[in-house]
């Protein structure tokens, strides 16, 4: 397997953004200065990166309550992600959203969700759309391990299976459900297993590695296009911050997830991965880094100065008008 | 004016909304091969294909959940809820997503969505297939709830309810499909909002909707009998509640019962009393009745079903007290 | 295999009570006679019949709006059943629940239930309960192919995997679901394929052989009763009547129906095994019948004497007083 | 007496009622290894080990379910619903089984089953993790609904709900966990279906429950200044709601208000509203106002969540204009 280093720095750029997001997003929330609650998505980076890499702006996502990485990987604007977090009117919902609702809908990222396990049917009908309309777009859902027992997963693959509807269902098997461990909830080994009880294929994948994600999303999605119905992918991870930021953790100890960061990190796996075949040079990647590090601060900056929505925002966006409306 | 039934109307209008937008589609059980429980559905697979007339699973947040991911990705779909009753397996979909969307996200979509859904007491379906529970989305923000009495509305309130940019609750009554009634030639739409004067009257405001405004209507009549001139008004909307049509009757009536078929505590009528209380309360003569089931779940016996419907008599007698 | 002629009589009085009593309502029904709607469990008589007699009244299970043959192989009385499908004062439910609820509860049916679907959380209840309380006491929850796609099948079986709950899944795979054929909303070939996303044991079992059925359940309810956790069971036959009694059935042709049934009718099938291997006689068959059409007849008799429920039935048993009300 | 946080007094009523009856145990998605988002299972799994306290999958729809048939097979379940917002994952349990299955089996069964369900506004947790859903449930025959507003009533009235043999929503604030109020010693229960007069009055009645008690009782400290004598009743419980408290509060104020988080379309301010309207109109002297959230889904922003909020100003202004 080869790249081209374009996409490679494409590549990088998606999950270093995503790591200078989150943990700016991190600190500020420590700070004091964040509103809400925030989920990070620190250490999953390759899934979304790798995911996301193989669908355009046409295609579609729905994503999670820790959805920043979705909405990074898929093309979204980090300023306007962070004006959002903060609650300001120039964030991608005005501030009516915040962290855990940010959408954007110029890029196919249909929402992150609140409700865990919220997002599975609306992907499907944004894939029975695609395929009543014959545009060829995939949507895929991104989901948690813990998300894999709510029964809108059964629902939502089963309909895509009986229909073929061109879905990928994501799972990011992290280990973890807020404090709760994977295995004491499910009694079998892997989610993608469960592809079997509705006649897919599935692919179980190194999450921590960004191009064993690319290539099987390449697959999936490929297959998913032609026609050729929904794939159920496992991403192998783990959850390495808290659940939410602020978590005391109390169900863990720090050692067993520092010594997890420090021997699987996506970001130093692609890193070391790119730099040992010689793709792309360890000078540029710094580059990259600093620009985007740049870029995340100047994106903290201005939604720190942005207003907050005004008051007679409380009750736009609410309906719309219309056309039946305006002809009454 | 031709006659035709209200299961024929809701089908005329479906017809026409799919003929003219292809966005349009609809899925739910039993619709494609048995043309829907009522016969709502009769004959649309064969004019518009398996592809826009969908059998799913037995899957109702799959079915409401793609409904609205659908209408995110540029469709305007309509889903069938098989019976009113089964809106709790769906309800997260309806409250958390369907009604949330646009304005979570800042307003950034649209979401032109209908929900069908076979409501009401018949024939002894008993606790789990004859609920009215139209209440429940009156508060919920972000929603749009319309609920017909008669065939034209029928037609008129599903057309609109397609043309809307959001989601719409489209409540029918079981036992409404095989009445028939006149409906217009042609094209129309009835704007959602707007209540319906069914009847002008003088004396007492009769409010209502669904399948009880046929009582409320026999009342009337009844009652126009003893000299009491009743004005009836169809909500047609249960949200937005047309607090206009409302307030300018009771202030010509002064009087005002609410009927309706849901139970009684929590139903619509206790919002429509709470707003004629608190901003009309200076021009009523009389307490305001409210009629409604009373507080158990529909029991299947016809003896008890029976005593859980309102029929024009009671509606007569509540009148009766507040007119004396 | 062979079995005791007690238990042979017995099993054979469960499947000509279900199968009478079933003839009997459609005609009533059909009669008008009776209110409300009412499906049928005929040609489907060996999958209760067969999973209910491994099971003693202490034993739950939840059935669906299929019920009548639930409530029959689980011990219930056919007097009150019928009072019930009248909607009389004598029902099991006092004339309030009618065909699609009726409930036992001296003999652990917990109810049929109207929600399709409905019934699966319910069992696992009962069976969490039995286990906490280390009861030995299994529970079943019958369901059908098309409740299969529900959500809370999902919830149900991972919550009772995980939990290693003595629950049984007993799948009724009569093709289906209403006007909907099996295949078109299941993408999977056999439900039971389901079981391995949830790491338990399944069986698929020929629906309409009664000894079949007894003996699959039998171990799965051993399993379940010795601590070893839920099971899934497939029973595969065939719908032979209307969704519902008075279904135009115009997704189906009648002789389709009537070829499948005169060649693999579960009663047709256990009285030939049973002559054929000489365990029971013909007389003692006809014996059996002739008692059970003339219960049958004696239960619509005193239903049709029976009083309707006053009307001051209709709030009593909405609630129960409660000790903490009677203190306070 | 003694002062303990409101999760405290809830952590009491269950460690005491499942001290008093090993029937009772609790499950709930992060209640032992966690202790509950808000520390309001603290300890229990110490206590009674985790077979009684138990995680379960994010699956409310089973743990709903398996506790109504927990409570079928003779044990006494408290399931935790997490945030309330997401009770419409499980509505179909609630509204088709655990409100029916008593009534529609002809009373064989009991259905002792508390449903506790933190809700309400903190800290911009936005559209679908800050909702007050109480409304739903008053429509819903077969089920209590309690709703306490300090620590000494979220004790009593839990304790009352664990004891009750029909089934029980519990809804508690999540900006009350960590508030710290007088709780007497011992064991207690506080009845349910009884309103609890929080402080006597002359000149208006008003009515609230859960957190909105405090801005009530806030208000009735401002109007006491003003000289208006404000009588405030804590509803306690939303379903049976206490009509004889209420009516003979108003039949000596002449004047009401109520109070609540929720939105108030369709709120339980609209059936107290209406039932006042219907049988208490003559005694009143003034239109009966109603303090509710407005009609939107709850936004995320600082700005605009302060919005939707109702505080002692607004209750404050509201009594002004009826006492005028
Ligand atoms: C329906 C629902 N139930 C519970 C929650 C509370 N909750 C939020 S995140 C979470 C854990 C999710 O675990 P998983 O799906 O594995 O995603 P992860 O957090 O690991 O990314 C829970 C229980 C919720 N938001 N929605
Ligand atoms: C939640 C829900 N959705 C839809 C229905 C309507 N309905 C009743 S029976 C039925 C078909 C059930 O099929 P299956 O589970 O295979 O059982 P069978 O009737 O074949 O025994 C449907 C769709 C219902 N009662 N409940
Ligand atoms: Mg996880
Ligand atoms: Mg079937």
């Amino acid at each position: 397997m080869s790249y081209q280093a374009d996409f490679l720095r494409a590549l990088y750029r998606k999950m270093v953004t995503i790591r200078k997001f989150e943990e700016k997003i991190g600190e500020l929330f420590l700070g004091g200065e964040l509103p809400g609650f925030v989920h990070l998505y620190i250490g999953e980076e390759a899934i979304a990166s790798g995911i996301c890499s193989n669908l355009t702006d046409e295609d579609y996502i729905t994503s999670t309550h820790r959805g920043h990485g979705h909405c990074i990987a898929k093309g979204a604007n980090i300023k306007p992600m962070m004006a959002e977090i903060f609650g300001k009117k120039t964030g991608y919902c005005k501030g009516k959203g915040g962290s855990m609702h940010i959408a954007d809908f110029s890029i196919g990222m249909l929402g992150a969700n609140g409700v865990v396990g919220g997002g599975y049917t609306l992907a499907v009908g944004a894939a029975l759309a695609a395929k009543m309309k014959k545009t060829r777009q995939v949507a895929v859902c991104f989901f948690g391990d813990g998300a894999s027992n709510r029964g809108t997963f059964h629902e939502a693959i089963n309909m895509a299976a009986a229909w073929k509807l061109p879905v990928i269902f994501l799972c990011e098997n992290n280990q973890w459900a807020s404090t709760t461990p994977y295995r004491t909830t499910t009694a079998v080994e892997n989610i993608a297993d469960r592809a079997v009880g509705y006649g897919i294929p599935s692919n179980i994948v190194n999450g921590n590695d960004v191009f064993a994600v690319y290539e099987a999303a390449k697959v999936a999605i490929e297959r998913a296009r032609e026609g050729g119905g929904p794939t159920l992918i496992e991403a192998k991870t783990y959850r390495i911050k808290g659940h939410f930021v602020g978590d005391p953790e109390m169900y863990r100890t720090k050692a067993e997830v520092q010594e997890r960061f420090e021997k699987d990190d996506p970001l130093k796996n692609f890193v070391s991965d790119v730099l040992a075949k010689g793709w792309l040079k360890k000078a540029e990647l710094d580059q990259i880094e600093t620009k985007i590090t740049e870029e995340v601060d100047a994106a903290v900056d201005s939604a720190r100065k942005d207003p907050y929505p005004d008051d007679n925002e409380l009750y736009s966006d609410l309906y719309v008008e219309s056309e039946v409306n305006l002809r009454a | 004016m031709r006659e035709i039934t209200f299961s024929e109307a809701t089908l005329e209008a479906m017809s026409e909304e799919m003929q003219r937008d292809e966005k349009v589609f609809v899925m739910g059980e039993d619709i494609a091969r048995q043309g829907g429980i009522f016969g709502q559905f009769k004959g649309l697979p064969q004019k518009f294909g398996v592809e826009r007339v969908i059998d799913t699973p037995i899957s109702e947040t799959a079915i409401v959940g793609a409904g609205i991911g659908a209408a995110l990705a540029g469709m305007r779909p309509v889903v069938d809820m098989h019976f009113a009753d089964f809106v709790g397996v769906c309800m997260d979909e309806v409250l958390n997503q369907m009604a949330k969307i646009c304005y979570m996200f800042g307003g950034q979509c649209t979401m032109p969505l209908v929900m069908r859904a076979p409501d009401g007491i018949i024939r002894s379906a008993a606790a789990q297939h004859s609920q009215s529970l139209e209440a429940f989305f009156l508060h919920i923000p972000g929603l749009k709830v319309v609920i017909p009495s008669n065939t034209a509305d029928a037609k008129g309130l599903l057309k609109a309810a397609i043309r809307e940019d959001n989601p719409v609750l489209y409540f029918e009554h079981k036992a409404l499909f095989p009445l028939k009634g006149p409906v217009p030639e042609g094209e129309f739409c009835i704007p959602i909002g707007k209540a319906n004067i069914a009847k002008e009257g003088k004396d007492v405001t009769i409010i209502s909707y669904s399948l009880m405004m046929h009582r409320a209507l026999e009342a009337a009549d009844k009652l126009a009998g003893q000299g009491i001139s009743a004005e009836v008004i169809d909500l047609r909307t249960i949200s937005p509640i047309d607090k206009e049509t409302i307030f300018s009757s009771v202030a010509k009536t002064k009087r005002l019962v609410i009927v309706h078929e849901a139970v009684k505590t929590g139903g619509v009528g206790a919002e429509i009393s709470a707003l004629v209380a608190e901003e009309m309360i200076d021009y009523l003569d009389a307490p305001i009745k409210r009629l409604g089931a009373p507080f158990v779940p529909i029991p299947f016996s016809p003896s008890l079903e029976r005593l859980v419907k309102i029929n024009a008599d009671q509606i007569v007698s509540a009148v009766e007290e507040i007119c004396k």
